[in-house]
């Protein structure tokens, strides 16, 4: 499904992703870990497509995304969650969740995407009127982890979407990933619940300093002493 | 206070005792245009300085410049029209009673945030106007007064004069500019020009500073109305409260580079005098060929002058 | 003693009540929990401590005295502090500019200078110094909202989810990192979602509840109750 | 260091911004004027040399440029500048820099009033405007309506213009005949206003016998199209030179102005020979008719001219003193009517030019005189 | 005459808010302080105009066929000289930009169309009719009708369509905006344009009723930048109430005071509203 060859990404000068390579299959639910400033985000943003990588290439379903705006890669399957709840704060929570259905495929899907997104997120049906800049930071959360899915993307990038839930919340959405998961939508995820993330993962990564240190099945991460002392605290 | 701060002080001074001399080099009097040239680029140096405080320095974009210099040009004249006082002693108290306005205005205009602060300036400016112009058995309404500078001191105005004063003024509002930002208020400006909520809840005081900022840069502006009363000799609402004293400040720092004490000066030096220049040789076409130069300026070096240099602390 | 005391607080936006009749007491010198489902009220209630937001009914009182009018920046000035839970800092400025505002406020700028490099060093932030605000990664903005709000010197210090997106390995650090602030004698108002950190550090918990009080003790009993279990942990904690 | 040859004129003009319309116009008149002197040899030999500088109508520019033509350019003198406001602010500088400084247009009363020696004005001011008006409505309208009071409204705009009619003329004429007229409105407006129907309708309200307008071009159109927007009668309705008195607003106002009256300054001789040549040259050259704006603009360049011919020395300052001189001792019958300056009632250097203002009237589209009587080309239709 | 004041005090403020509403999209939604929009509306009368006299069409009409023009030039403007000045300058960089534009643009104008003063007067320039006692002229009415319609039509697209989402969004966060499959850079260059399009169709509709002249654009700016605040930055229902209470505000001051107190009476109650709401009568504000 997606194919990273050795890229190299960063910010203007400042170089922060050196020779990635990852791939991901079809149908997989991968993770991403790594300590603070690792560049998992700046990873996912380069995959969007809001970062052009300065080498290497990207690969969508064998066709090269390397350098294709966000809108492309979009209209192509992929959508990205952003972290920090980057939410539309001047729109209405209905608003924005319509944001997610902006690409013309998948209009005529408004009103199912929709229910879908309100069962999961029963409060945001509740706030569906509410300006999206005064909702509490766990409901901004909700509200753009419901636009993401709002897109029906073939493949999600999911910036640490767990971010401030509760723990109550967590579990419901990692379920519905699962339930996503099995009706076809591939899965990159970034977590700093290590511990979940891994859970619900059968493969993942790990990057360091812009690097990948450690790649596999879930559980062999799990047992790796050095991850297990920096990355689940044992 | 340590070297660093003293050193750009002492380069100031020398600059204006140096730039002092220069009546004695070029003579005022064969030279005229060139000093009405020179006394339009201080004063202007002043009111763009003035600008930046509040707006580069603080953060707080106005758009209420004109009623400023409108506030201390109608001091000056309507002290010289009801008190018959020199305009030039009426100079100081230009500054002074804009900024009696400004705490009017700023009491209200303070209230609001960005966008909505720039606005209300803009109204509260043109409230003043009004108010200039309604009121006429004290400020003669859209007549103007006329204001007959007379001597200094029995030095007759002119030239050299004019231009010594306003060298002096604009080295004064450099010299604010220049204290402010080598102390700590400086910081304290910049917190709330980028983030107020930050700064409160870190416990800065926003309004005191925003405050501080305002009276600075209103009393400056003040002052550079007094002088231009001085120096057209006639005030009217329209020429007082010409939205070219609000406009032309922004984007002469702009062009400078806003936020740093030489900005100002920069975009001043550089533009007032190719715009004197074009309107008196092509009288219908400068404001095109100024427009050109705008936008040239504008899309080219969009962070200012003084943002191609790395090190732009002053 | 109680540094805070919040009586029947009440607070409303327009229909929706998101802190309602709450009674709080929080006693000097401890970690005080707050958790609760999302939209519960909880950073409405650091908002209207601090006074970012006005109080719909009731009253506050920091050490002794009533503060319900004061506003934002002189309650900081009293020694109430706190970090935002979307971070809001100086983003044009760097890391160090950032850290060393606040402290200009009480120091010398020699002196806060020194002062805001070892402020730097002690929250892990030594490497992003130069750096601006905005080029960091969101993990690092939360570690500068806490140097920022730990440079003021606060007395009470409202913390509002200081471990999102903070990784495992940061943790750990955070953790011992606020009890030690604990240690130093600031109280401190934890707002969190990591329960592995809640149970760390808080010395006593409050559940809040759609504005409502629905619990409150120590951490691990708290941590055990039906209403708890049902309306914010869910059944992995049961 | 500037060339003695030629005769160098300023002239401080609204080139750019909301005036240039009329900056246009004198540029016309006066270069037209200058060109014909030039082409027969110029003054005494010298050719006339016409500086122009944009004032954008605004006083301070204009004091600016009044600086720099003087100083730096050595002209001779000043011309005009179309409003009062920039001629109140200019002539301080041409008495400081004693320079002479001609009004072809600035109507305001104290102009020339601050007893300034070196101010010439040779139209009326606007005390002056309504003085055929006021005739004309004592001796005409009053008796034909045989009302023991009339009411009158009157709407102004708030400039130095504006303020000098009412100042100087309306308002004092309605006070001082009191048992005739009552004025029941009295309000001034903005130049740039949009709508003024709130005001008119105010108007209408008191049901005025006689509207009495003092505006400039756009505001009259305006207001024009609004009154019969609103519905607004009245016997008579008047405007007061300027906007009044120019073609534009009977066009432009889809032709609103039927009937109107307008009290001004004449276009001009217009029984004398002389003016009805120019008139057509004019045509011929700018392919409009002109109003009283080119008039003047063309008279004063060459009453400039004519005073020239006393200018014998070649330092500039010398020349001023002598133009000076000669400005006050001229006498000279022209397409505007007789020029020669004088100081009376409190004014200095004024042309006396009473008999300069007359009443005119639109009709089918032609503003022709109807009052003074042995000036009028038609009967008034009232 | 209490009702006809009112009236017409809606009227003209429906104009005031058709005046207001290419700015509501530049400087409300973008936050570009656009400094030629009085130029744009000068531009837009003169289109109106040259159509009107050379061959006859009704501004009513015109602006519709001049509107593709005016979304040109907007676009190429934007295009080329603000987009490519960098994210973080551009608020105050675009200042200098748009001044300078306003600058070339009203020379220009006189260099065409001379700073004769012009107008358009239509067949019916003079019919009235009468409403409710008050006396309406139908260039007024029709105009005013215009600006009703073309408010309620852009707030339409503003609020229920997808394109006119995508330009709320873009505004907000270009980056999270263009994740969602929004082309930015294309919507950005064509807010503007629409921007400068409804400017100049203020101007065309605007024309019957006005006069013209090349630096007619400076009488409407003030106004305009109040209501956009007055209304609550971006916010097309906000303008309209906006304007309209400006309108009619005006009006009631200039009949019961002084006509000559409605402009201070406008800035007063402009500040007033805003201290009262200062985020404008229809805006919002984010919590933190
Ligand atoms: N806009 C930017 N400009 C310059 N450098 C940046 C920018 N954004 C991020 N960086 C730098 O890139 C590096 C990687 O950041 P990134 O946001 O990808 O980390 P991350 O792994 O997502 O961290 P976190 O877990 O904290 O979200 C960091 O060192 C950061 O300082
Ligand atoms: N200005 C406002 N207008 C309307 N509702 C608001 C406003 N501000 C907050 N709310 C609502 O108040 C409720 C409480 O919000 P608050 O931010 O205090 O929740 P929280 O407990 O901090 O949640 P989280 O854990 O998700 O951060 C939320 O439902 C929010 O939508
Ligand atoms: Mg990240
Ligand atoms: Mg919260």
């Amino acid at each position: 499904m997606l194919e990273i060859k050795g890229i190299d990404s960063g910010y203007g000068k400042i170089k922060v992703l050196k020779d990635i390579t990852l791939k991901i299959e079809k149908g997989e639910m991968v993770a991403l870990v790594g300590p603070n400033g690792a560049g998992k985000t700046t990873l996912l943003k380069t995959i969007a497509g809001m970062i052009v990588p300065s080498k290497g290439d990207i690969l969508l379903e064998e066709t090269s995304i390397s350098g294709m705006p966000p809108h492309k890669t979009s209209a192509r399957g992929i959508a990205y969650v952003p972290e920090g709840r980057r939410v539309f704060s001047a729109m209405s929570v209905e608003e924005n969740l319509l944001m997610g259905t902006y690409l013309k495929k998948n209009r005529p899907h408004k009103t199912e995407s929709l229910r879908m997104v309100y069962d999961l997120f029963p409060r945001l049906e509740e706030r569906k009127k509410q300006t999206a800049g005064t909702l509490s930071g766990g409901e901004q959360q909700m509200l753009a982890i419901g636009r993401g899915l709002m897109m029906r993307p073939k493949l999600v990038l999911l910036d640490e979407p767990s971010l401030g839930l509760a723990p109550l919340l967590i579990n419901s959405i990692y379920k519905v990933l699962e339930r996503l998961n099995g009706e076809g939508m591939t899965t990159l995820l970034v977590e700093q619940n290590v511990k979940k993330a891994l859970s619900l993962c059968k493969r993942a990564y790990v990057i360091e300093s812009g690097e990948i240190v450690m790649k596999g099945p879930s559980e062999d991460i799990l047992c790796d002493e050095n991850v297990k002392c920096t990355y689940l605290g044992i | 206070m340590q070297n660093r701060s003293v050193k750009p002080i002492v380069i100031l001074f020398v600059c204006l005792v140096v730039l002092s001399f220069m009546p004695f080099i070029i003579d005022p009097g064969s030279y005229k245009y060139l000093y009405n040239i020179f006394f339009i680029v201080n004063v202007t140096v002043l009111l763009a300085t003035s600008w930046n405080i509040l707006g580069g320095f603080a953060g707080q974009i106005s758009f209420g410049h004109a009623g400023f210099v409108g506030i201390g040009a109608y001091t000056v004249a309507l002290l010289h029209y009801h008190l018959q006082w020199s305009p030039w002693l009426a100079l100081p108290l230009a500054g002074v009673v804009t900024l009696l306005a400004a705490v009017i205005i700023g009491s209200i205009a303070f209230k609001l945030r960005g966008p909505y602060f720039a606005l209300s300036t803009l109204a509260l400016a043109e409230v003043t106007k009004l108010i200039a112009e309604g009121w006429r058995s004290f400020t003669q309404g859209t007549q103007g007064v006329v204001v007959s500078p007379g001597p200094l001191l029995s030095i007759p105005s002119g030239g050299a004069l004019y231009f010594v004063v306003s060298l002096w003024l604009a080295g004064f509002g450099i010299l604010c500019a220049l204290l402010i930002k080598l102390s700590k208020t400086s910081y304290f400006f910049l917190a709330v020009g980028e983030n107020e909520d930050a700064a409160l809840s870190l416990g800065i005081n926003s309004k005191k500073y925003k405050l501080i900022a305002l009276y600075i840069s209103s009393f400056l502006a003040g002052i550079t109305g007094g002088v231009l009363s001085v120096h057209t000799g006639f005030i009217d609402p329209s020429s007082g409260f010409d939205m070219v004293h609000t406009v032309e400040p922004i984007f002469l720092t702009m062009v400078g580079g806003i936020g740093t004490v030489l900005g100002p000066v920069i975009g001043t030096v550089l533009l007032v005098p190719v715009g004197e220049v074009f309107r008196s040789h092509f009288p219908t076409a400068h404001l095109l060929l100024y427009g050109i130069v705008l936008v040239v300026f504008a899309r080219f070096i969009p962070k200012g002058i003084m943002g191609l240099f790395r090190k732009k602390k002053i | 003693m109680n540094i805070l005391e919040i009586k029947d607080l009440t607070k409303a936006f327009g229909g929706v009540v998101a802190v309602s009749d709450l009674n709080l007491s929080i006693r000097e010198g401890i970690i005080f929990g707050v958790v609760g489902p999302n939209g519960a009220g909880k950073t409405t209630l650091i908002n209207v401590i601090t006074g970012v937001e006005k109080i719909t009914k009731g009253s506050i009182f920091f050490k002794g005295s009533d503060i319900g009018k004061l506003p934002t920046f002189k309650r900081s000035l009293e020694g109430i502090t706190r970090t935002f839970q979307i971070p809001q800092c100086f983003t044009g400025l760097t890391v160090f500019e950032n850290i060393l505002i606040p402290l200009l406020l009480r120091l010398p700028k020699q002196e806060a200078q020194l002062e805001a490099a070892r402020i730097a060093e002690r929250m892990f932030l030594k490497d992003d110094l130069n750096k601006q605000a905005q080029m960091l990664s969101v993990g690092r903005l939360k570690l500068l909202e806490l140097a920022k709000a730990y440079a003021t010197s606060p007395r009470l210090l409202l913390v509002d989810e200081p471990m999102g997106g903070v990784s495992l390995d940061m943790m750990d650090s955070l953790i011992n990192l606020i009890k030690s602030l604990r240690d130093e004698g600031i109280t401190i108002l934890l707002v969190e979602h990591v329960m592995k950190v809640v149970v760390a550090l808080a010395d006593e918990l409050v559940v809040l509840n759609f504005g409502k009080q629905i619990a409150l003790g120590a951490p691990q009993e708290v941590m055990k109750r039906k209403e708890v279990i049902e309306a914010y942990l869910g059944d992995e904690y049961a | 260091s500037y060339g003695a040859g030629t005769f160098k004129i300023g002239c401080p003009a609204p080139m750019t911004g909301p005036g240039a319309n009329f900056g246009e116009k004198f540029k016309k008149a006066y270069t037209m004027a200058a060109d014909e002197i030039n082409a027969k040899g110029g003054v005494n030999g010298t050719k006339l040399e016409l500086v122009f500088e944009d004032t954008q109508a605004k006083p301070a520019l204009a004091v600016s440029s009044a600086k720099k033509l003087i100083s730096s350019d050595n002209v001779i003198a000043l011309l005009g500048g179309w409003s009062s406001g920039v001629a109140f602010a200019v002539a301080p500088v041409a008495l400081d820099n004693k320079t002479p400084y001609l009004l072809e247009h600035p109507a305001l009363d104290d102009i020339t009033r601050k007893n300034n020696d070196y101010v010439f004005r040779l139209q009326p001011t606007t005390g002056m405007y309504s003085a055929a008006l006021e005739d004309f409505i004592l001796k005409v309208v009053y008796p034909k309506e045989k009302k023991k009071q009339l009411t009158v409204a009157y709407i102004y705009v708030d400039n130095a213009f504006g303020q000098g009619v009412a100042k100087y003329g309306i308002i004092p004429f309605f006070k001082k005949n009191k048992d005739k007229f009552n004025l029941v409105v009295s309000e001034s407006y903005n130049e740039n206003a949009m709508d003024y129907k709130p005001l008119l309708l105010k108007v209408k309200n008191a049901a005025p016998d006689i509207v009495v307008l003092t505006s400039y071009l756009t505001d009259g159109i305006l207001l024009a199209k609004q009154i019969k927007e609103v519905g607004l009668q009245a016997k008579m309705f008047t405007g007061t030179g300027a906007g009044h008195s120019m073609q534009d607003i009977y066009e432009k106002s889809g032709k609103a102005t039927e009937k109107y009256f307008s009290s001004g300054p004449w276009h001009g001789e217009i029984k004398d020979a002389n003016w009805k040549k120019w008139r057509s040259a004019w045509e011929k050259k700018y392919k409009y008719v002109p109003g009283e704006h080119e008039v003047e603009g063309y008279v004063a360049i060459q009453v400039l001219a004519e005073a020239l011919k006393g200018v014998k020395s070649s330092d500039v300052v010398k020349q001023r003193e002598e133009l000076k001189a000669s400005l006050k001792a001229l006498n000279m019958k022209t397409i505007f009517g007789t020029v020669k300056f004088d100081n009376f009632d409190g004014y200095t250097n004024q042309n006396k030019a009473y008999k300069m203002t007359a009443v005119a009237q639109w009709i089918n589209g032609k503003l022709l005189q109807v009052w003074p009587k042995e000036a009028a080309e038609r009967e008034p239709a009232y | 005459m209490i009702t006809s004041i009112i009236i017409n005090g809606i009227l003209i403020g429906l104009i005031y808010a058709l005046l207001a509403i290419g700015l509501t999209v530049i400087f409300g939604v973008m936050r570009i302080i656009n400094m030629f929009h009085g130029e744009a509306v000068m531009l837009g009368m003169y289109a109106a105009f040259v159509l009107f006299d050379k061959f006859g069409i009704s501004p009513y009409i015109s602006v519709f066929l001049t509107a593709p023009i005016f979304f040109v030039l907007g676009s190429i403007i934007y295009k080329f000289l603000i987009d490519p000045i960098p994210a973080r300058e551009r608020e105050i960089t675009s200042l200098i930009i748009t001044l300078g534009i306003s600058f070339i643009f009203a020379t220009s104008a006189m260099y065409i169309w001379s700073a004769d003063y012009r107008t358009v007067t239509l067949p019916f320039s003079q019919d009235v009719m009468v409403f409710i006692k008050t006396r309406i002229g139908y260039p007024a009415l029709i105009s005013s009708c215009m600006s009703a319609v073309m408010i309620v039509g852009f707030y339409l697209f503003m609020s229920k369509t997808y394109m006119g989402r995508a330009i709320r969004a873009t505004e907000l966060d270009k980056d999270t905006a263009s994740v969602m499959g929004v082309n930015v850079k294309w919507i950005s260059i064509a807010t503007f344009g629409i921007g400068v399009v409804l400017a100049a169709m203020a101007g065309g509709i605007l024309s019957p009723i006005f006069y013209i002249y090349p630096f007619v654009g400076s009488n409407f700016v003030i106004k305009a930048f109040t209501i956009v605040v007055l209304g609550g930055m971006g916010s097309v229902t906000g303008a309209l109430v906006g304007g309209i209470i400006l309108g009619v505000a005006e009006a009631l001051a200039s009949t019961f005071l002084e006509y000559s107190m409605k402009d201070i009476m406008a800035f007063i109650l402009f500040l007033g509203i805003l201290l009262f709401k200062p985020s404008g009568i229809l805006g919002g504000r984010t919590r933190l």
